[in-house]
């Protein structure tokens, strides 16, 4: 454990299942190979801004539907294979296929993609999205090799700085540094290991055996011990993560607005947060965290009020004890959460029947049949306030005020206008109490003190190992 | 000095109930190739005398008076010292052949056990040992059969392997706790023989357990007869079987049906029943029992009283059995 | 068929049991643990120093004090009064799961025993079979199928008692089959039930009633691990297993937290180990007169 | 000989052929699936349709077991869904893992057992027996996840004898990997060995009880002695009779431990796989559960033939 | 039910044979056998015993086993007042076990340790399942009185009883039936003398108050001399000699017998011990 300045022991609570991000939405995916082994053109930063990366400029004409890359010379994959346009078009079409699994399936499938020479593409969007160069950094969107593309799954094969060099599956991944990299200098570490550790005590055990030197987005409960620890560093990054107490709006009485109401008012954030993730987010208002372009505050919209909360009951003319069932999957976040929740809502007559299931079951039974009342879950896609325009979306709000607004949204591309657009939304969803916003989680990374380079925000998970270094 | 000397032996059992004396002063001298019997109804004691010689009582028992094995004291010896004792210097056999082998080692392994642990000999030297052992027993074919294992024996011939066991140190005393109560006439014919055979050749002193008389008649040269912890007759074997003096002997001999006898003719019994060993009363424990019973005799415990060639009895009323016996031939 | 008597009663009717009972020590003993985590959990029906599912979180870890005898949990509950709440889920747990295994499985190695050939066979190596399901991965199975939640948990266990039981039945049940007195029952015209019944179930209660107290431990333990996998009793309901699972995380803060429910479960155990020990020896004529 | 090899075929063969029914009918029957599980809740359901159809799920559930079934008879087991690569090479690793940690909780638990309930027994109702008897019930009421972290507090965490968890593979050296399963093994045996302990304890005694026992010490061989040569092995078919059933008990109860320890072995396979519905790996570890537990059985009754020379392997 | 004719025989056993199978040891070959009993006949009439002797594993239990309907024959029958106990349906099996009981060898074995003495005397009327409780209990105390027992002791448990009481307690669940044929297992080879003498006086009286028969099974010769009218000598599985004990014991003819009787330890001196 001592004496390696070049090699770096990662833990990471979830394994990742396959390392083919196109194939896959596991966050773990990304989390190993992003940025280290599979590339995109463009590359989003810890402040959430996009700066180049496979594509060393690029253009957007007014209308925000062409976008030119101009992309870098002189890049290699990992098996010899050249970079060059006739790549990015392969994985982009391979992406909005018939037969792909790319999770942003219906994005890719927007695009039209144009080679104009070996280092200039043109992509076509059908629809308006100001983000595009955001959407293109996100791992869906990674440049893959058409030859091997279809392996990247056990062996995947880019153009980073990194190179896979073992996968001991259940306990460890190995990256080692890529000599044909286009400027070796870059990395400093040679060798980094991923280790999976799920349980919270494990986690920190490893840490201070010194087993890991980093835990990205460590269980909360591990944290307060090493606060103190001066050998220790304590990064606590903010996301554009969502934790909501999830509402069906099309259940009785869930549909009544002023219930939805009530719910939130019987709602303490700040014993929720420290409940579900031991202090570490921030209350949020509606479905949109601060540090994203437009945010507004609107915790105060639906304040802490008990006797609001009853009173608002009583007008909706609800019979207490109500009764509803809360499906929680299995995050710490959701399953300690929802104690908390439990206990607040029997404050003003809800009773609430816990029913703890897996994700599969989460997926297939409130997801998708949406047969449930409430639940917890924490949405970790950075721009999704589109969901609620969706008639068919699990938690089933219904609003023609709020869809025309997001049309609206789409459709402007000046960013002044949007981000005002925005905040609109933002208070509409909040007004509407469409589901009972509770915090934007806060991920701690600890490492050891002389690490240096780890990311102080989150806005996608990432672990961009080219920027780590021993101090 | 007599190979073994017993005087006044007392022990005291730890019972669910309570002490318990089971033995209760009992006394008998052992030559070098002497025979001793001992009879008596089931649970008076003769197990539990037996194994007070060979220190194998529970570790709850109190065992008091004098044990002298040739000139040395057993009684009050550790542990350590009567192993070196046991198995070397006195020998044993059970009753029960099929239980009393340990069924997961060889023969092989068993009967040279007290060789390596006494004489140290290594494990090919005892198998030597045994084997000559095991041809002196008589078991058929015994260089084959070394590696077998008991339940691949029959009853007779395990009782065999254990008489070779006990024999294998070549011990100055052999003890036999019912060696044949277990098996078959026929069996049991051959194993006596070969017990007295090998008393007769070697030398030994032979202490001899049974509650069949006839086993008693054709072994041993005196007897012991034990009732409720002590012995209530003793002497010559022929002695004994001829004058039969104390009551319980009588009861004892009576209550054997006899071959050949007519049919229909009734047995006799003692009435009663053997009493517990936690509330044996003060006096002559066949008090109650027995038909000459007196006062005196629930009161104190009867003294030996000597008669000829050495045969004793513990009874106050020989007398006025003796007169009842003459008037009733 | 003639009506069975239930063997246990009779033996319940031996002159004297309490009073024999009352001087059995770890029988007494077991009796006083046992009957004082009853009181727990009756008294949790009524009374709690505090709510167990009030939540404080401004006092949240903190150690035993007058006001929090046990100290507080994450959320700020009292220790104490989730100690007592639990006892409840704790108590149905091992009684039910083991009651499965127990009525079940001792049923099939009754049936194995008295009917043997191919039927024993067929039964034997049903259990096999189900011993490759271990009691977590059937439970993982069932809660996936069914939800999560107690019943669930407990009706998992239980079925994995089964085999245990039908193993162990049949072994003890094999050697009683072989003494004398069935022998004498059979001459008499008895068939295979009422022997079973009147001959073989009594004469194994020993065995039986040693390997509930076993079972009962190990079902405690299997809630607290299927609650660490979140599989087990579902909050806001406490139990003795959530609440250790809950600990664990805490262990480097608060170890505690860990001791008070690990503790109450050892106490639990004890105590039923030790009734169980009395309850076999006073059951057993032999032994009546002895103590 | 033969014989009984034959009877332990068939019986292999019955038991898989009923767990596989019984194995893929349950799995039928869980809600959601494997592409679903992949592709997350903001996958376009295209996306997700497609990987179904990529994965075969969307095949008929006999055509489905046909395949699988098949393959199995081939020797071919198919693919993870989640890992995409071959279940065998899976298992084969995850077992290289998990049986040498269940043979090692085995040992502990076979050693501490014997010595506590042998030394127990030796001492029936003295201060010791009813010490280490006390202990024992302690033992049976820690759970193994706990004791598993007070293990790591101690020995990782404070002492930094051992690292605190982790498995790096037999490639580092057997000692390397004996060495990191140390911990696991042990917080797997505490149970186990407190269970043993009070059924080793118990058969001594009964055996100390017979004649041969008393026969052994009136050749002079010391008590010690009796104990552990002539007692233990006869009192060694209950014991074995457990450890059996122990042993099938672990071989899948790791799943706990492995959680704590975070070493990649076939519960925690099994565990994941289940809530991923990576269900072609459960099904194959079931599979594989079932045929180990026979084979265990197998071996332990082949043990009661090594032990007992009196039970012959024909007539077992 | 029907009188049987003074002719007919209580117990009329023909060509008995019963050969146990032992496990395969190939896997296609015949099953190993044990010829434990080689064809057996005897019978026994009304109110007269009949003694069996023979050395050990010479298949005396067997043939008690099959008499008392245990065990299913090989070949043979068992005629039990003219009716073939092994062709007879369940039901009537079961009535029919009125007629004859069994003692066991082993006092200590044959009674369950956890049941009280008046359910073991009663649990042949319990199987009849013709008496109430209370009738059952009469009948227990009845027969318990008939082997000298007090009723005092009906609700005590077999551990609280000597050998020889265990033994009379047996006998005293054999009788309550009031049967025909007590078959009787080495009743007395674990009893001490003085004991054995109790439960052989105890027998005696019994055939002479309710005249029935037994057969008994023993390897003391001696016993089967006091207690039975006719012996036979088994020997590997067949009856290989046969008569009156007196006239059998005097003038041997099979080498077996003789071996068997020169066997048996001679006591030195006369009076009652040998007889005249
Ligand atoms: N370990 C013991 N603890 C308590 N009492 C015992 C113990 N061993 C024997 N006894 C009692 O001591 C008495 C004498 O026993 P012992 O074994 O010497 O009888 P025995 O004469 O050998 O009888 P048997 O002919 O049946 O072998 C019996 O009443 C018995 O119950
Ligand atoms: N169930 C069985 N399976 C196989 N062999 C058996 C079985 N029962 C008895 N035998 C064998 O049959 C033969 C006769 O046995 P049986 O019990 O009738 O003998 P026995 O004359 O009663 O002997 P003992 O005097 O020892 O009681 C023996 O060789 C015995 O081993
Ligand atoms: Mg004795
Ligand atoms: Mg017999």
């Amino acid at each position: 454990a001592q004496g390696r300045k070049d090699a770096i022991v990662i833990g990471m609570a979830l394994e990742p299942p396959g390392l083919d991000p196109t194939a896959g939405a596991a966050a773990a995916i990304a989390e190993v190979v992003q940025y280290n082994i599979l590339e995109t053109l463009t590359k989003i930063n810890a402040d959430g801004s996009v700066t180049p990366l496979l594509a060393e400029s690029w253009e957007v004409s007014p209308d925000l539907k062409t976008y030119t890359f101009k992309l870098r010379r002189g890049v290699k994959y990992q098996n010899g294979e050249p970079f060059n346009a006739a790549a990015v078009k392969f994985a982009f079409d391979r992406a909005g296929s018939e037969k792909s699994t790319n999770k942003d399936k219906r994005t890719f499938a927007n695009l039209a993609t144009q080679v104009v020479d070996d280092y200039t593409v043109v992509v076509i969007n059908k629809e308006i999205d100001p983000d595009l160069p955001f959407v293109l950094g996100q791992a869906t969107a990674v440049i893959v090799e058409p030859k091997s593309a279809d392996g990247n799954a056990t062996k995947p094969v880019g153009t980073g700085p990194y190179k896979l060099d073992s996968w001991a599956k259940g306990s460890s991944i190995t990256l080692s540094k890529w000599e044909g990299f286009r400027s070796p200098a870059t990395a400093k570490i040679n060798k980094v290991t991923f280790r999976f550790i799920s349980d919270t005590a494990a986690q920190a055990a490893a840490l201070m055996a010194g087993d890991v030197d980093v835990f990205t987005r460590i269980g909360t409960r591990a944290v307060p011990q090493f606060k103190m620890n001066s050998q220790f560093q304590v990064i606590l990054a903010g996301s554009r993560a969502k934790t909501i107490l999830s509402i069906n709006n099309r259940k009785k009485p869930l549909d009544d607005v002023r219930v939805r109401r009530a719910i939130l008012a019987a709602i303490d954030r700040k014993a929720v947060i420290e409940g579900a993730a031991d202090g570490f987010g921030v209350p949020i208002g509606s479905h949109y965290v601060p540090g994203a372009a437009g945010y507004v505050d609107t915790t105060g919209l639906n304040p802490f009020d008990i006797e609001k909360a009853k009173k608002l009951m009583a007008e909706a003319g609800v019979k207490t004890p109500l009764e509803l069932t809360m499906t929680l999957p299995p995050p710490p976040y959701a399953r300690q959460g929802g104690e908390v929740i439990v206990a607040q809502l029997a404050k003003i007559g809800i009773t609430v029947k816990v029913q703890n299931v897996e994700w599969a079951q989460w997926l297939s039974g409130t997801y998708g049949n949406k047969d449930y009342d409430l639940s917890i879950v924490s949405h970790v896609e950075p721009f999704d306030l589109g969901n609620y325009a969706k008639p068919d979306y699990y938690w089933g709000y219904q609003s023609k005020a709020f869809n025309a607004l997001f049309d609206k949204i789409k459709a402007t591309a000046n960013a002044a206008e949007r981000n005002k657009l925005l905040g609109e939304a933002q208070k509409m969803l909040a007004a509407d109490a469409a589901n009972g916003f509770l915090y934007q989680p806060q991920f701690p990374t600890i490492a050891k003190k002389n690490v240096k380079g780890l990311w102080k925000e989150n806005p996608i998970f990432v672990n961009d190992l080219s920027a780590l270094s021993w101090g | 000095m007599p190979l073994l000397e017993v005087k006044d032996l007392h022990v005291e059992l730890q019972t669910q109930r309570g002490p318990a004396e089971a033995v209760r002063g009992i006394g008998f001298t052992l030559e070098r190739g002497e025979t001793l019997g001992i009879v008596g109804e089931s649970g008076c004691g003769k197990s539990i005398t037996v194994m007070s010689l060979m220190g194998l009582l529970p570790s709850t028992a109190k065992v008091t008076g004098s044990i002298r094995f040739d000139g040395t004291e057993l009684v009050g010896r550790d542990e350590k010292a009567m192993c070196q004792i046991r198995g070397n210097r006195i020998g044993m056999i059970f009753q029960e052949p099929m239980t009393a082998l340990n069924p997961v080692h060889t023969i092989a392994r068993q009967v040279g056990e007290p060789l390596r642990l006494h004489r140290g000999l290594t494990g090919a030297e005892a198998r030597k040992e045994v084997l000559a052992l095991l041809d002196r027993v008589g078991i058929p074919d015994a260089a084959s059969r070394l590696d077998a294992y008991p339940h691949q024996f029959s009853g007779g011939q395990r009782q065999r392997i254990g008489i070779a066991m006990a024999l294998a140190c070549g011990p100055d005393l052999l003890i036999a706790d019912e060696p044949t109560t277990a098996l078959d006439v026929t069996i049991q014919k051959q194993i006596l023989e070969l017990i007295q055979g090998l008393v007769a050749e070697r030398g030994m002193a032979l202490i001899l357990i049974s509650h069949d008389l006839g086993v008693i008649a054709q072994s041993v040269s005196k007897m012991l007869v034990m009732y409720g912890g002590s012995v209530v007759e003793s002497g010559p074997t022929e002695t004994v079987f001829a004058e039969r003096a104390h009551p319980y002997t009588q009861g004892l001999f009576a209550a054997r049906p006899a071959l050949g006898a007519p049919r229909g003719i009734r047995l006799a019994t003692i009435r009663g029943s053997v009493p517990e060993l936690v509330d044996l009363p003060p006096g002559c424990p066949f008090a109650g029992r027995c038909k000459y019973t007196v006062d005196a005799c629930h009161t104190t415990r009867p003294p030996p009283t000597v008669l000829r060639h050495e045969h004793a009895v513990r009874c106050i009323r020989l007398e006025e059995i003796a007169a009842e016996g003459a008037l009733e031939s | 068929m003639s009506a069975v008597p239930i063997p246990s009663a009779a033996a319940l009717k031996v002159p004297g049991f309490w009073r024999r009972a009352l001087r059995h020590r770890s029988f007494v003993l077991g009796g006083m643990l046992t009957l004082l985590l009853l009181l727990a959990a009756a008294l949790s029906l009524v009374w709690t120093p505090w709510s167990p599912y009030e939540m404080d979180m401004a006092s949240k870890l903190k150690p035993p004090s007058g006001a929090h005898w046990l100290g507080t949990d994450t959320f700020g509950r009292d220790v104490a009064s989730l100690l007592l709440v639990g006892a409840r889920a704790s108590i149905l747990v091992g009684v039910i799961a083991v009651g499965i295994g127990l009525v079940v499985g001792t049923a099939l190695g009754l049936l194995a025993a008295a009917r043997r050939g191919w039927v024993e066979e067929a039964i034997m190596r049903l259990t096999d079979f189900s011993l490759a399901f271990p009691a977590i991965l059937s439970a993982i199975m069932m809660t996936a199928v069914f939800g999560a939640g107690i019943v669930n948990a407990i009706i998992a266990i239980g079925i994995y008692n089964i085999p245990t039981f039908a193993r162990i039945t049949r072994a003890s049940a094999n050697a009683i089959w072989s003494r004398e007195y069935v022998a004498a029952a059979r001459a008499c015209g008895k068939g295979s039930f009422a022997i079973t019944m009147q001959h073989v179930l009594p004469n194994i209660s020993a065995v039986l009633i040693v390997q509930i107290t076993i079972r009962f431990a190990i079902a405690i333990l299997a809630e607290a691990a299927l609650s660490y996998l979140g599989l087990g009793t579902q909050p806001p309901q406490p139990s003795w297993g959530r609440m250790l699972s809950e600990a664990q995380t805490m262990m480097f803060q608060s170890p505690l937290l860990a001791v008070f429910p690990g503790m109450a479960i050892a106490m639990a155990v004890l105590g039923l180990n030790l009734l169980g020990d009395g309850l076999r020896d006073l059951l057993d004529p032999r032994l009546a007169r002895a103590r | 000989m033969s014989l009984f090899i034959f009877k332990r075929l068939a019986t292999l063969i019955a038991t898989l052929i009923g767990a596989s029914v019984i194995v893929f009918l349950v799995l039928e029957i869980l809600p959601g699936n494997a592409a679903q599980m992949l592709m997350g809740p903001d996958a376009a359901p295209e996306a997700v349709a497609a990987l179904a159809t990529k994965l075969g799920l969307d095949q008929p559930a006999w055509t489905r077991y046909w395949h699988w079934i098949a393959g199995l008879l081939t020797g071919n087991l198919g693919d993870s869904y989640a890992y995409s690569s071959p279940v065998l090479d899976l298992i084969l690793e995850r077992l290289a893992l998990t049986v040498p940690l269940a043979l090692l909780a085995m040992a502990f638990t076979t050693v501490l057992a014997l010595l506590v309930g042998v030394t127990a027994a030796a001492r029936h109702n003295k201060l010791g027996d009813v010490g280490l008897m006390g202990l024992t019930q302690v033992g049976i009421a820690i759970p193994n996840f706990w004791f598993a972290i007070l293990l790591i507090l101690v020995f990782s965490v404070q002492l930094q004898w051992f690292s605190a968890g982790g498995f790096e593979g037999w490639g580092e050296g057997i000692f390397a990997g004996l060495k990191s399963l140390l911990l696991p093994a042990l917080s797997l045996a505490v149970v186990q060995a407190a269970i043993l302990a009070r059924i080793t304890r118990s058969a001594v005694l009964e055996v100390m009880r017979e004649d041969f026992v008393r026969t052994a010490r009136a050749k002079g061989v010391s008590q010690r002695a009796v104990l552990w040569t002539h007692v233990l092995r006869n009192a060694m078919i209950p014991v074995v009779t457990v450890m059996g059933m122990q042993f099938s008990e672990l071989l899948a109860g790791t799943i706990v431990v492995e959680n704590v320890f975070y070493l990649p072995g076939l519960g925690r396979l099994i565990f994941q796989a289940i809530s991923n519905r990576d269900l072609i790996v459960v099904r194959n570890c079931v599979m594989l559960l079932a045929a180990l537990v026979v084979i265990v059985n197998f071996v332990v009754d082949v043990l009661y033939a090594v032990i007992d020379p009196r039970i012959k392997a024909s007539d077992i | 039910m029907n009188q049987p004719a003074s002719t007919q025989p209580l117990l009329e056993v023909t060509d008995l044979v019963r050969h146990y199978a032992l496990p395969r040891e190939k896997l296609f070959g015949p099953p190993p056998l044990v010829k434990a009993l080689n064809g057996v006949s005897f019978s026994v009439a009304a109110g007269r015993s009949l003694g069996i002797v023979g050395e050990s594993g010479s298949g005396k239990s067997t043939i008690a086993r099959l008499v008392m309907a245990l065990d299913t024959p090989t070949s043979g029958s068992v005629r039990m007042l003219g009716r073939d106990l092994h062709r007879l349906p369940r039901p009537e099996l079961r009535a029919a076990r009125r007629d004859f009981q069994m003692v066991f060898q082993d006092p200590y074995g044959s009674l369950d340790p956890r049941q009280t003495v008046a359910r073991i005397v009663a649990e042949p009327l319990e199987a009849l399942a013709e008496t109430s409780r209370a009738e059952q209990r009469e009948r227990a105390s009845e027969a318990l009185a008939a082997v000298g027992l007090r009723t005092t002791d009906m609700d005590k448990y077999p551990h609280e009883f000597s050998g020889g009481q265990r033994q009379r307690i047996a006998i005293a669940r054999a009788l309550i039936t009031r049967p025909k044929l007590i078959v009787a297992d080495e009743p007395v080879s674990a009893l001490d003398v003085s004991v054995q003498a109790q439960v052989l006086n105890l027998m005696q009286d019994l055939q002479q108050q309710f005249g029935v028969s037994y057969l008994l099974i023993s390897h003391d010769l001696a016993v089967v001399n006091h207690l039975c009218d006719e012996v036979c000598v088994v020997w590997q599985g067949k009856i290989v000699e046969q008569g009156p004990p007196g006239e059998l014991f005097r003038n041997a003819q099979h080498p077996y017998t003789r071996t068997l009787l020169e066997a048996v330890p001679r006591t030195p001196t006369g009076g009652t011990l040998l007889a005249a």
